[in-house]
């Protein structure tokens, strides 16, 4: 029973950390066909910027303070991720639209530079974030059963995520825009909108996502320049599983995965629980080829 | 047809120029060229992106080493299975210490693997993006159950330590020349075999699936069948392709089936010219040749040269060198005209 | 349509033609120009010294331990060509990428050998990069120094081995541990050849000791998410993890096994890839009391290891360590020049039989190849991870060990040895 | 049940998308040898009921027969095409990084199997349709051009080549004269006439000026429904009819290219 609770739960976690990877991605994929294969390094981004607040803090705040930097690496993960993710659309992904499939080609490119920088800005070895102690240990739930506080931590941010993308996208004027053209380019163009800017701002959003999941996963994981190649091919899964244009999808896709890669890891081992998984997504896509929340068009392609 | 010819002659003609390693190092990208062609059949000129194209190309590398390493183990186990706690010969490794079978797998069991991934993935529709992810996940699948099915593969290691072929030594040069000759035929072979493809009534409903694959259908093809077969082919073909690399590298591993080996496939057809076969096989040609002699004196450089050339060329020069070349000699001319031999790439 | 089949012709022979004169310039210059190199020397030395091959991974994902065996080789070289080199010539080194791809390891060292004729090479890391690099050396008679602890079963005579065997780390821990630690075990690893050959070791050795084995796993290289394994340890309640995981999963893993609440109080862990280099990578708080082997560590207290971590510092930056198989590539480019001086020449097979029973204070303390197995004799070191990243040692064999890659002299390990 | 002149059969067929009914028990007779035009409002159902018969949707009830008794309700679009049905799409759709020949080529009634099409040699009478379609459709000086370099107009005529040289029994067009000058669409609406002799052809068009100078039977759609069937006068007399299209006319004239 124990050993049930704890599964459920690690299901929950590891399902919360695929979703926050692939968010981002949802957006950049779901709402503007870009398959951004650069995604995971700007996990990896997200996480630097996490090692860079931790070291400036080391270096230029009391030491008592030291505890209050994960708080502000959230937002700064974000807004450095960001910051790329704008360059990134302005200077390639505009030419690419309507180039699904280049698009995934010349962003891995993209993502081989940006590994690259990091090897050559931070070194090849891995690199420590020391989570902030407020973070350590876990609540106890039953004797022998601990929910450890970062998975927990994890949880909540990314539902905070997705609440403030539910606001953004489907309450504010931003997200209108966005919505208006992302369903249709040349009208929302016609009426004003810039599209230029939406798409810029859209995929630098999901940049910036991308960093906060960065941010969350130096306290689960290593921190290196091959950090996001780890990640890629998961999130990738998410989305698709999960179907292109609604978030549903995408949480829906996120918990799938996450509970059956528990399930079956626990019941055989790590990389028999991984093809399983992989299996059952490739056979789930037979049968329903746009993941759980199809949108349905009446277009010829 | 004369520059063809030429070609051909140049790369019979390569062994009196070239070293043993050279020799060996041209004879790898050769081999490279060949899963280039098939590749471009299916990329460039049917529109469907494989980034799976690296498994194709390890059953078919594996098929041989498994043939080569029961002959250098001469009836005994070999030497991974024992250290991986094996007592005997797994049942479907024996009938390899048959040359002949282990040819024949090497061909079938890629292209029988994309048969059955093509039968079901193109007749239920899942195309572009999907497709191309759904062969990442096919990816993932075969490398891990190959690293954790050690004592039957070799695991990580891959398969090496081989000594014989036929008889003869691998380590000879007169052996290694053979090989070579073998790999030009062979791609001369798969050559010829991919322009006829092109230029038959069959490469045009190819590219016309490329163009509008639901289009196609109500004229009355079924792409399906269409996108099976050439998806088959150019599974052969890497198949082939692998095995020829067995033969002049003396190893193979998982590491070469990856993600990011297959990624690597496209790229030199991308950077060659997708949609033009002598682009696609002088792309493979190339970029292993600059990485060979590049990567070591700069390793780092060569990230970012590797990386910056892929984002340019797929954003700015989607036809790849071949194209730029063409743009190049068609602006000296002041010729252009409608039938400038470019090629839109629709959405996909 | 004429214009456009002339331009394909044209574009073909330019092509080709290139090509051709790539590979076949190079055939001329490569024998009087060596490559450039990282050491920084150019085609005048070479033509009067001894040519060396280095070829680590300096790209991809082994680069993170790679590069570092590297630096310690080329300080080793610069250190004996500031001492009038070996047999009064420089030292050339020639550095070559293996780009953590296994067939380019094979590529490269043909290259080293066959193109640049190179006295030796000092390469490698992955027992893959090794059984890749193997048979070519056996081919073409070449000599691969191999710097790291490995899973044994292999005595190749092209090849000399400076890290340990297992009978030199694996075997010699898990006494320690049944004596000191407890009798259940828990057996971790990635998913390939190390761990897997180390856990089979370990298994018969457990029956054999009255140990009991209460769970073995693997998880794929690069695996990031350890909850339901760390559920299955909790299940299965050992009293030692023997953990042969490697790179990146040691961060994940060690990082969740503190999250799950369980500290190195509550459960010994022993790990076999986890050395200085990587507890930076790690963390220090999360790896504090857990435990590892070794042959070397940077505290090792020798007069030789004082110099050598001092020179290594200077060279490289004050925050770089050193570790285990940092030492053991820098010991393996002296081992070699004392077989050179002793044999007088480079010949491989003068150089392989001088090399015989030579000894030399290396920075573990005085070490000397074992002549049948081209081994070498090494002391065993059991560490503990301190709060400054450094390593106490708890534990050591007092004297050197005869390498036994077969695990020959152990009567439980014959159900390993090869049936031949 | 069947009558032996009705080519094509649709029987109380109802689509859904997602809850909502595009069509509704929409039935449907079409005579061999009949240009039959079928009109209504926006939203009523016209291209999606062109879709169900060529098979691009599938109905949730009701069935299709085609020349009598095959069943095509649940066919696949490519075994349609080759039963004879021929689509043109709203939206020119031809192949533009192909020539015109090419797509001419293709596009020929021939075996459309693999490895029919791998060893197919075009014939000299092949050849010989070919160059007739290109004077037909008046592109006989650029056989060698890009499709995709084509203007609009030229493409709509080179999309009817295609599907004329397939050899259908029934040809499905969407608003074939969309984006045509006055000349061209009196030259396609002849042409059709000329066609209808040997095929049905089902026509989906908004530009009532078109409809009143060809057609001779018209079928008007309102909500998916058949609203009211015959000759253009009977249409126009009708009462309903007028009823859904006055104070609609002008927005139905003004969004031709929407359907």
């Amino acid at each position: 029973m124990d050993v049930f609770i704890l599964q459920l739960f690690n299901g929950i976690s590891v399902s919360s950390i695929l979703l926050l990877i692939a968010l981002g991605l949802a957006i950049t994929f779901g709402l503007m066909k870009v398959i951004n294969m650069a995604h995971g390094e700007l996990i990896m981004i997200g996480a630097y910027s996490t090692y860079l607040t931790q070291n400036l803090f080391h270096a230029y705040m009391p030491s008592s303070w030291f505890n209050w930097y994960f708080v502000i690496s959230i937002p700064a993960s974000f807004l450095i991720a960001f910051l790329f993710g704008l360059l990134l659309e302005v200077s390639l992904i505009r030419h690419l639209y309507g180039r699904p499939l280049d698009s995934l080609l010349a962003t891995w490119g993209v993502g081989l530079l940006l590994q690259q920088l990091a090897r050559s800005v931070f070194g090849a070895p891995n690199v420590a974030v020391t989570s902030p102690s407020w973070l350590n240990g876990g609540m106890r739930i039953l004797s022998d059963v601990v929910l450890p506080y970062k998975r927990l931590f994890i949880v909540g941010l990314v539902a905070a995520c997705l609440i403030a993308m539910y606001f953004y996208i489907y309450r504010s004027l931003e997200g209108r825009r966005m919505r208006a053209v992302m369903q249709n380019r040349d009208m929302a163009a016609c009426l004003g909108v810039s599209t230029r800017r939406v798409d810029a701002m859209t995929f630098a959003i999901g940049s910036g996502i991308a960093g906060i999941a960065g941010c969350a996963l130096t306290l689960m994981g290593p921190i290196g320049p091959s950090l996001g190649t780890y990640y890629i091919v998961d999130a990738f899964m998410v989305v698709v599983l999960g179907g292109v244009g609604k978030l549903v999808g995408t949480v829906l896709g996120a918990l799938g995965i996450g509970v059956f890669n528990t399930m079956f890891e626990y019941w055989t081992n790590a990389s028999l629980g991984k093809v399983l998984v992989f299996l059952c997504i490739v056979a789930f896509l037979q049968w329903r080829p746009s993941g759980f929340v199809a949108m349905r068009t009446r277009s010829l392609d | 047809m004369a520059g063809y010819a030429a070609a051909a002659v140049a790369l019979f003609a390569a062994p009196m120029f070239l070293s043993d390693f050279r020799l060996n190092l041209l004879a790898k990208f050769l081999a490279f060229a060949i899963v280039a062609l098939g590749l471009d059949l299916i990329w460039g000129y049917t529109g469907i992106l494989s980034l799976g194209h690296g498994i194709f190309f390890g059953i078919g590398a594996y098929a041989m080493a498994m043939y080569l390493k029961l002959e250098a183990s001469g009836g005994r186990l070999p030497d991974f299975m024992g250290w991986s706690g094996l007592k005997e010969l797994p049942l479907f490794w024996q009938p390899f210490s048959s040359f002949g079978f282990a040819v024949a797998m090497g061909i079938v069991m890629p292209a029988l693997l994309a048969l059955f991934l093509g039968f079901f993935t193109f007749r239920n529709r899942i195309r572009g993006v999907y497709f191309t992810i759904l062969t990442q996940a096919l990816v993932i699948i075969t490398t891990t159950l190959l690293v954790g099915q050690q004592a039957f593969t070799g695991g990580t290691n891959g398969v090496t330590g081989f000594s014989k072929i036929l008889g003869a030594s691998l380590a000879s040069p007169d052996t290694k020349r053979m090989l070579y000759f073998v790999t030009v035929l062979v791609l001369i072979a798969v050559f010829v075999a991919c322009r006829y493809i092109v230029g038959s009534r069959f490469g045009k409903v190819l590219r016309a699936i490329r163009d509008g694959e639901n289009r196609v259908r109500f004229i009355g093809y079924n792409p399906a069948m269409y996108q099976m077969v050439i998806f088959t082919l150019s599974a052969a073909f890497a198949g082939i392709a692998g095995m020829l690399f067995v033969l002049h590298v003396g190893i193979i591993s998982p590491s070469m089936m990856g993600i990011v080996p297959s990624i690597e496939m496209v790229l030199w057809v991308a950077i060659g010219g997708r949609g033009t076969l002598i682009g696609a096989a002088m792309g493979a040609v190339l970029l292993n040749w600059a990485k060979s002699e590049f990567s070591t004196s700069y390793p780092e450089g060569w990230t970012y040269f590797l990386g910056a050339m892929f984002v340019i060329v797929v954003v700015f020069l989607p036809n790849g060198l071949t194209g730029l070349l063409g743009k190049i000699k068609l602006g000296k001319k002041r010729r252009v005209t409608k039938n400038e031999p470019t090629i839109e790439y629709p959405a996909m | 349509m004429r214009n456009r089949k002339l331009l394909q012709v044209g574009i073909v022979v330019l092509l080709v033609s290139l090509v051709i004169s790539a590979c076949g310039g190079n055939k001329e210059t490569a024998s009087t120009t060596p490559s450039e190199t990282a050491g920084g020397s150019n085609g005048a030395a070479a033509a009067d010294g001894i040519k060396v091959g280095i070829l680590h991974s300096l790209s991809g994902t082994m680069a993170i331990s790679e590069v570092s065996v590297r630096d310690a080789e080329l300080m080793a070289i610069e250190e004996i060509n500031a001492a009038g080199g070996v047999l009064g010539t420089q030292i050339v080194p020639v550095v070559e990428d293996g780009a953590s791809d296994w067939p380019t390891f094979a590529e490269k060292a043909r290259k080293l050998i066959s193109e640049d004729k190179v006295a030796t090479v000092f390469g490698g890391w992955t027992s893959s990069s090794r059984k890749a690099m193997k048979p070519v050396f056996e081919e073409l008679n070449g000599l691969l120094w191999y710097p790291v602890q490995y899973e044994g079963l292999e005595a190749s005579p092209n090849i000399f081995y400076t890290g340990a065997t297992t009978n030199q780390q694996i075997v010699p821990a898990v006494d320690w541990l049944l004596e000191n630690r407890g009798k259940k075990m828990y057996l971790l690893g990635s998913d390939y050849v190390f761990p897997r050959t180390a856990n089979l070791i370990i298994k018969e050795q457990l029956k054999a000791k009255g140990g009991e084995l209460v769970g073995e796993e693997y998880t794929p290289l690069g695996h990031t998410d350890y909850s339901t394994i760390i559920s299955k340890i909790k299940e299965a309640e050992p009293d030692i993890v023997f953990n042969t995981l490697n790179g990146d999963s040691n961060v994940a893993f060690f990082k969740q096994l503190k999250d799950a609440g369980i500290s190195a109080q509550d459960l010994t862990t022993l790990s076999v890839s986890v050395a200085e280099e990587e507890i930076r990578g790690i963390g220090v708080d999360v790896l504090e009391g857990h435990l590892a082997a070794w042959n070397y560590y940077q505290t090792t207290d020798t007069p030789a290891n004082a110099a050598f971590v001092a020179n290594y510092k200077k060279k490289y930056g004050e925050d770089r360590v050193t570790a285990d198989p940092i030492e053991a590539g820098y010991t393996a480019v002296y081992l070699w020049k004392a077989a050179v001086e002793k044999a007088g020449s480079t010949d491989v097979a003068k150089v392989k039989e001088a090399a015989k029973e030579l000894e030399w204070d290396a920075p573990e303390g005085k070490v000397r190849i074992d002549g049948e197995t081209q081994h070498i004799y090494k002391t065993v070191r059991i560490g503990e991870v301190q709060a400054d990243g450094q390593f106490k040692e708890l534990w050591n064999s007092g004297e050197a060990v005869k390498p036994d890659p077969y695990l020959k002299s152990y009567e439980w390990a014959a159900s390993i040895q090869p049936s031949e | 049940m069947s009558q032996p002149l009705s080519i094509l059969q649709c029987n109380d067929v109802t689509v859904e998308f997602d809850g909502f009914k595009a069509i509704q028990g929409m039935s449907l007779t079409l005579a061999k040898g009949e240009l039959r035009f079928l009109i209504g409002p926006n939203g009523a159902g016209k291209t999606t009921m062109l879709d169900v018969i060529c098979g691009k949707v599938r109905p949730s009830t009701g069935q299709v027969t085609f020349n009598g008794d095959i069943d095509i309700t649940r066919k696949k679009e490519h075994q349609i095409a080759e039963l004879g049905i021929g689509r043109k799409f709203q939206a020119p759709s031809i192949f533009p990084s192909m020539t015109v020949l090419e797509n001419l080529e293709i596009a020929l009634r021939q075996r459309r199997g693999v490895f029919a099409t791998l060893f197919a040699r075009l014939q000299a009478e092949e050849q010989k349709r070919m160059k007739r379609q290109l004077e037909m459709i008046g592109l006989a000086d650029q056989e060698d051009s890009r499709a995709g370099g084509l203007s609009h107009g030229e493409k709509q005529w080179l999309e009817i080549g295609m599907m004329l040289l397939q050899e259908p029994d029934i040809l499905l067009l969407d608003e074939p004269v969309a984006g045509m000058t006055d000349k061209e669409t009196d030259k396609t609406g002849e042409l059709l006439q000329e066609i209808a002799r040997e095929r049905s052809i089902v026509v989906v068009e908004h530009d009532m000026e078109f409809v009143r100078s060809f057609a001779s039977k018209v079928t008007v759609m309102h909500e998916g429904k058949l609203l009211k069937e015959g000759t253009m006068e009977d249409v126009q007399r009708d009462d309903r009819v007028a009823e859904v299209y006055l104070g609609k006319r002008r927005d139905a004239d003004a969004s031709r290219s929407t359907a």
